[in-house]
């Protein structure tokens, strides 16, 4: 029988391909970057189910403490992102495309 | 205790029932307005249900008392948004009104 | 002897210490502070190459906790060699840039008051990843280093600059977060984020070697390989010209030297022969993809800008040619370290050069800056060693690289290697005359302070010296090492990860 | 059956309620709807945390739904305070109210 | 099969069809509403595989934060504009193809190698006590691996600093001034927020929590600050600001480089690690919850109040 941390690590990993796919095949710029959230928390589901793979005990710390890191850069960094694309759209009408 | 482990299950069923309904309310209603008035009465009621069932399980009372924080809180955000959320709509329909 | 306990950790410190007080500091602070904070930053690099000259590599664990569960920090010869570079560099540009971004008019703070604070950061990140030892760690470093990078694109302010900066975070992050997913799994088929750790686990295993193709590919996005490198030469032709240099010439070395770290800690047992063939592959066509672009830019920090993807490629054939298990394969990697270093130097003091023509002439449009030479010799002379460097002619240390690569594939047998880098070279012959072209005209446009619609402020006697002295200096430097070829050499042989050649020792020649 | 049992059993029951709710954020049809849906799942989100916490016994569980329960306005706040809304079609041209009108 | 596992299979199954349909929306508006779901539900997810720290930060950022960045951010660039057309087949097949084999490639790597756990859950229990706190979290995050927390706070600064580097005109809509409702609620969660602020810093030490959960509610306090009281646009002190961004970041610096007395960067000595940590989360809350209080601030436009001027 499948444990639970399996099925979540699955699910994280077509998670984190789906958002990779929305990254690379999207053009507009807005929908990248909702993707590229989607595919950090695939990645991040997939390691912290990893981090409870032993059957029993309690689940492993370290992976848990890089994924807190990982967060908050994602945050920050989908943050500049966004705060760039507003810049973008206020100070550059001609560019209302979006698309790099 | 058999006595409060019952009230508990009573009181969590009541909240699983409220929150269906709440959702077949959320589904079924015709308007924006009649879909927030079933969201405002039973979701929070089912809420505070479920609270009220884990309250009888709980004999400590900072975690009592916790519990009761959480649902003070949502009702005063789930008051405040729906009302914001209520005017935003309201004044979509004057304006819609003066157009037409 | 004991090491101090600040030794590989100060450094670190001191850049970003230096970043959080340029913050704070009123504007009419900021270049003095700029430029002494550089030589102490500069500074604590020496106890380092003095530790390492006199009692070899070193490990040292801030945070007080060993490698399995704490991080640790490795000081060996190609560390420290690379922390020289960066101070060097660090240097070359904090007097560039105190002198490139002038003190406003009233002593309030305007937006190129931010380059010291996220120069500084940069720096320590940079630092700090030449010192990692962690996988984990690097994945922070190398996002400090990209967050800081858009941070310091942006300081143009012009909507280009916005857009490239928003194309560099988003191939940022999206490489970040395959690195992290390999590191990730990694870490859950051998236990331990520590390189030299992980390196003893010899047994290659499924999961490891898919973590490790993961932050392979990761690496390869920041590095600005041939199809990923789509983000660089936005980002570094519409940075201001120090910006340009930083990027260019420090910040692309770092995904590489990463690579080659993580290589020898178990990557190469992976896919022996595919993976090094692709990454051949991919290097040449980088090569020569970013010579034909830049045959085909009208400016000048264009050309340079693609000229930096053809020598990143140049720089992954080295996985190529290694993955024989030939007698010249530390002839390789020594190649690989001279030119990573030198094109570094190089690119830097070349786009410092263009920087300073942008700002003499009001564009950096290859026609306005017609008969240029006779105005600003120095800034041409820069640019002509420069080229001398890129081209890999015989006294600079681009050509020790190469020739060493060359005759790596010599050895190996690969001659469609060796054609692509003589090809290469070629072509950026090609693309470096046609800049030269119109340099060298006798005779150029009518001069004027504005041109191309910008109004020039024109630049003081100060202003200038200051701007051209550390171009010069980083350009001169790469003609050093022929005089001292076995100084790098010997520093890289200490505690080396890679299988460096003794090939300068007589009879050592494989 | 045993308590933690019924605590699952009640969490996935509350659970697939959720999923009906989830239908009317993709009907939409206005911007309103959604987020009221929203606003319906962090409602929802924090019983079944609620329900977890039953069922696993750990403090923590109550602290996440404490930050649930606190930040799940500040979406639909920010979404009223800050977005133009579809009625004032030209925000120069309709004199939109200054203060919100008291409650009634 | 058990209550547990029918559970999970729902939750996972809907977490990866919620990230599909994020993706497939006509609106940049509904795409949003959808991220906020699916970040909510994968908190859910989160502490069904044991790793409430996780959940709690998930919580606070994933359905609240980054919900509130990408409205504000809507508010400029169009809530209800449709994307444009989709991108041509010719890449949009091949890469599909792509990321389905490496899914796959991933997904049986995973089983085939799932009875092999490796990790290092032994030696971080173990040094547990030494560690200065009862939460094996914040023992790695800010001891056994503060170094890494260092930096990373240095890449939130970094990030607030390169929002504030832009300037250019005001934008956006201003906001209306707060009616009685929305102050009243204001009046009443502002002293919840700091109430639970502190309780989360203090409650990592032993319990799932910790700086990173609250710099995120101290976040949500700051935008939903931004979005009330304060006139618009934000007329922050520039100088007040640039200090405030640099407090945490400078904290941590500090507090790191005065161990080096005690034998290395962040070595704390073990008696007082418990006193140096407290001190440490408290830089990172601030850091964390002014940073992303900025950066919210440079989403939503209000950083622009004079071009060229901007900091």
């Amino acid at each position: 029988m499948p444990s639970s941390a399996l099925i979540y690590t699955l699910a994280g990993i077509w998670i984190a391909v789906i958002g990779l796919r929305g990254v690379l095949a999207e053009e507009h710029v807005f929908r990248k970057i909702v993707a590229s959230n989607i595919f950090g928390s695939g990645v991040f589901l997939v390691l912290v189910a990893l981090a409870r793979r032993a059957p029993d005990g309690p689940p492993d710390p370290v992976p848990h403490g890089m994924i807190l890191t990982g967060i908050v850069v994602a945050v920050s960094a989908t943050a500049l992102m966004l705060a760039l694309l507003g810049h973008l759209h206020d100070t550059d009408p001609d560019d209302r495309e979006d698309s790099p | 205790m058999i006595v409060f482990d019952l009230l508990s299950a009573l009181f969590i069923c009541m909240g699983v029932f409220f929150f269906f309904a709440s959702a077949v309310g959320l589904l079924r209603f015709p308007d924006t307005l009649c879909r927030m008035h079933a969201l405002a009465k039973a979701d929070n009621l089912a809420l505070g249900c479920v609270i009220l069932g884990a309250v009888f399980q709980q004999t400590d009372p900072l975690i009592i008392g916790k519990l009761l924080l959480i649902w003070v809180v949502t009702l005063l955000s789930s008051a405040t948004g729906g009302f914001l959320l209520a005017q935003r709509i309201r004044r979509k329909h004057l304006a819609q009104q003066e157009a037409g | 002897m004991i090491a101090s306990p600040w030794l590989l950790t100060l450094p670190v410190i001191l850049p970003l210490a230096f970043g959080v007080l340029t913050l704070l500091f009123p504007s009419d602070w900021l270049a003095r502070t700029g430029r002494h904070g550089a030589m102490l930053c500069a500074a604590a690099v020496v106890p380092c190459t003095r530790w390492v000259w006199q009692a070899g590599p070193l490990h040292q664990s801030p945070g007080g906790w060993t490698a399995p569960l704490g991080i640790d920090l490795y000081l060996d010869g190609m560390a420290c060699l690379f922390l020289i570079f960066t101070a060097v560099m660090g240097l070359g540009i904090s007097f560039y840039a105190a002198a490139y971004y002038p003190p406003s008019p009233d002593g309030t703070r305007t937006r190129n008051d931010l380059f010291w604070p996220l120069w500084f950061v940069t720096w320590g990140g940079i630092q700090s990843l030449f010192l990692s030892q962690d996988l984990f760690n690097i994945y922070v470093t190398l996002e400090l280093i990209s967050v800081s990078g858009v941070g310091l694109i942006l300081i143009a302010g012009t909507p280009g600059a916005v857009r490239a900066a928003l194309q560099y975070q988003m191939q940022a992050l999206i490489a970040g977060l395959v690195y992290l997913l390999g590191v990730g799994l990694v870490y859950n088929a051998v236990g331990t984020l520590d390189l030299q750790l992980m390196s003893d686990q010899l047994q290659p295993g499924l999961m490891k070697n898919t973590g490790m193709a993961l932050m392979t590919a990761g690496l390869l996005i920041k590095a600005a390989l041939f199809p990923l490198h789509f983000w660089l030469p936005k980002a570094h032709a519409d940075a201001t010209a120090p910006v340009s240099a930083v990027l260019s010439g420090l910040v692309v070395t770092v995904a590489f030297v990463m690579l080659t770290r993580i290589w020898f800690a178990g990557l190469h047992q992976l896919a022996p022969f595919l993976l090094p063939k692709l990454l051949g592959i991919l290097g040449s066509a980088g090569i020569v993809w970013g010579g034909v672009l830049a045959l085909r830019q009208h400016r000048l920090k264009r050309v340079l800008a693609y000229s930096t993807v053809s020598q990143v490629g140049y720089l992954f054939l080295v996985f190529a040619l290694t993955f024989h298990d030939a007698p010249g394969q530390g002839l390789v990697w020594t190649g690989a370290v001279y030119l990573t270093i030198s094109h570094g130097l190089v690119k830097g003091a070349a786009f410092m050069a263009a920087g300073y023509l942008q700002k003499a002439e009001g564009t950096d449009q290859l026609a306005a800056l017609k008969g240029c030479a006779r105005r600003h010799p120095v800034a041409v002379m820069v640019l002509a060693v420069a080229s001398i460097n890129l081209m890999g002619l015989p006294p600079s240390t681009g050509f020790i690289g190469k020739w060493m690569m060359l005759k790596a594939s010599f050895h190996t047998q690969q001659w469609g290697l060796a054609v692509v880098m003589l090809g290469g070279g070629l072509l950026s012959a090609a693309y470096l005359f046609r800049v030269f072209e119109q340099l060298l005209q006798p005779s150029g446009p009518p001069s004027g302070p504005s041109r191309g619609g910008e109004a020039v402020t024109p630049l003081t006697r100060s202003q200038s010296i200051w701007m051209l002295t550390p171009a010069m200096l980083l350009a001169l430097a790469t003609l050093l090492p022929v005089l001292y070829i076995t100084l790098p050499d010997a520093l890289l042989r200490i505690g080396a990860p890679l299988p460096f050649s003794d090939f300068i020792r007589p009879g050592g020649t494989p | 059956m045993s308590s933690g049992s019924f605590f699952s059993w009640a969490a996935l029951g509350i659970l697939c309620t959720l999923l009906l709710a989830f239908i009317r954020v993709c009907r939409g049809p206005s911007a309103e709807d959604r987020l009221l849906g929203i606003q319906s799942f962090g409602t929802v989100g924090t019983a079944v945390v609620i329900l977890l916490y039953l069922v696993e016994g750990s403090s923590g569980y109550l602290d996440v739904a404490l930050v649930m329960a606190m930040l799940a306005a500040v979406t639909v706040i920010t979404f009223t305070r800050i977005l133009p809304g579809a009625g004032d079609v030209d925000p120069g041209e309709a004199p939109a109210p200054q203060s919100e009108p008291p409650a009634s | 099969m058990t209550t547990g596992l029918i559970f999970d299979i729902v939750l996972a199954f809907s977490l990866v069809v919620l990230a599909i349909i994020t993706l497939r929306q006509r609106t940049p508006g509904e795409s949003v509403v959808q991220l906020m779901i699916f970040g909510l539900l994968l908190a859910l997810s989160w502490l069904r595989v044991d790793a409430p720290d996780l959940a709690l930060t998930e919580a606070a950022i994933g359905s609240g934060v980054t919900g509130a960045l990408l409205l504000a951010a809507l508010h400029r660039t169009g809530f209800g504009t449709p994307f444009p057309s989709a991108v041509s087949p010719w890449i949009r097949y091949p890469v599909t193809i792509g990321c389905a084999l490496l899914g796959a490639v991933l997904s049986l790597v995973v089983m085939y190698t799932w009875d092999q756990p490796a990790g290092l859950t032994d030696p971080a229990y173990a040094h547990l006590e030494e560690s200065g706190t009862q939460n094996p979290v914040t023992a790695v995050i800010l001891n056994y691996r503060g170094y890494d927390t260092l930096l990373e706070i240095g890449v939130l600064l970094v990030a607030a600093l390169s929002v504030y580097t832009l300037s250019g005109p005001a934008s956006g809509t201003p906001v209306k001034p707060p009616g009685p409702i929305f102050r009243f609620y204001m009046r009443v969660m502002t002293p919840v927020f700091w109430l639970v602020v502190p309780y989360m810093v203090w409650v990592g030490g032993r319990a799932p929590g910790g700086a990173f959960q609250a710099g995120a509610l101290l976040s949500g306090l700051g935008a939903l600050t931004l979005l009330g009281p304060t006139p618009w646009p934000l007329r922050l002190k520039r100088r007040v600001v640039r200090w405030g961004l640099s407090l945490g970041f400078s904290l941590f610096l500090v507090t790191a480089a005065w161990m080096w007395q005690y034998g290395n960067l962040l070595a704390y000595p073990t008696e007082q690690a418990a006193t140096w940590i407290l001190l440490i989360e408290i830089a990172c809350t601030l850091s964390i919850g002014i940073s992303l209080t900025v950066m919210f601030a440079g989403c939503a436009g209000w950083l622009h109040e004079d071009p060229e001027r901007a900091v």
